[in-house]
């Protein structure tokens, strides 16, 4: 299987699905699974609405790391191509703040390749999120001293 | 010596900085980096306990042996991707 | 939850993967699996090329299913919004002959639901294909009395 | 009674046909159906112990009984979507 390079990516403009899909598309796969995480409307517990989620990377790090992601990920299904797009800044509801799209040759390891990709994103790369209410007020999540997150070397 | 420290998200907006250098005696390690930290910004301490350190872009354990110029990032929990049951 | 219309398409043109991803973009919804089933270059056993898949639909049965199939998925996870898309007609190597574009509040449930839902698809939906090959031969997959393909009641 | 038989497939092309009007004697069967088209269709008998039977768009079993101006239709195994191993 010829490997392509991947399309790795921390954008501050909206991310285009339609150009994560052109990207994976490739006459040796037969199956594409692609990934979209978007801002879910919320309430919080005292009433206020969440209108948008701010991201904030350590991009050197967090390039590197998607790139390793990319690179385990290889090594473990036949992908044929792949792209990982990650949103810095302000994320409104119903907006992707992240896109993985993966081709293979058979679709099960598409969806296997994507959940593992998506899963493994969340627990370790230097990316962070604060959720911004509609009073103007923000709360970082895992920023809270007193909540029980766990960090990510533990 | 001499380290850059990056701060991120919660613990930037609490030290008002996100990037700083911090004079360290030799040999000095990211335990000790921790503590002038928590020395020089107080309003830190209680996030310290609960964070991860990367030096050059890369996780280390606590006890790991900083050099001149090295790059220390203290790192809260990541909450990248989506998602997250609030 | 508001339940939404779902998008259920047989379609003789190219499928849109970027109006499917739009279809199902919604502000309840955190989580976005799109699958893309696309026609895999092969090499026949003697050395043929294969140039396309032919679809062949016995429509109103088929959409009739893939509606079934929809209400089904919406039973058993909490689908925010729904498109599944077939093509009919000649689809070239690396085109799209499915769509299955699923939301859920959290992602774990949409993979699943879409994952489950082309996985049933394949099995049941009255929709057949042809192998066309570079020499212009043709052969309907499933469609010779000798192999060992099952039939969709057994 | 006549019921409307609809083919697909390789069925279809080695039939030539896609529809047809087939007349039965009352009480008539999937199972009976089936006979009078391998009948007129000798060349469809190898394919027809591996189809299933759909009666105005639903799976029933070969027993089941048919009724003057239902839709029958013969199903070859299917394969939609795409990704079969070839």
């Amino acid at each position: 299987m010829t490997s392509h390079e991947d399309w790795i990516s921390l954008l501050p403009e909206p991310l285009d699905a339609a150009a994560a899909v052109a990207f994976v598309t490739d006459g040796q796969a037969g199956g594409i699974d692609v990934f979209l995480g978007t801002t879910r409307a919320e309430t919080s517990s005292d009433g206020r609405a969440l209108i948008a989620l701010d991201y904030e990377a350590y991009e050197q790090m967090a390039v590197e790391q998607l790139r390793e992601l990319a690179r385990r990920a290889r090594e473990r299904w036949p992908i044929v191509r792949l792209a990982i797009l990650h949103r810095t800044g302000r994320v409104a509801v119903a907006e992707p703040s992240v896109i993985i799209a993966v081709s293979t040759p058979h679709r099960a390891e598409s969806f296997t390749a994507c959940r593992r990709l998506i899963d493994t994103l969340k627990q370790d790369v230097a990316i962070w999120k604060k959720e911004v209410w509609a009073d103007g007020s923000g709360t970082w999540v895992g920023g809270n001293p007193n909540d029980e997150t766990r960090n990510p070397n533990e | 010596m001499m380290v850059t420290v990056k701060l991120f998200a919660s613990l930037r907006e609490r030290a008002s900085a996100s990037e700083l250098r911090i004079e360290l005696a030799e040999p000095a390690t990211v335990a000790l980096a921790r503590d002038a930290l928590a020395e020089r910004f107080p309003t830190l301490c209680d996030f310290l306990p609960r964070v991860a350190w990367a030096v050059n872009r890369a996780y280390v354990p606590i006890e790991t042996e900083l050099r001149d110029g090295d790059e220390l990032a203290v790192i809260p929990p990541v909450s990248g991707g989506c998602d997250d049951v609030t």
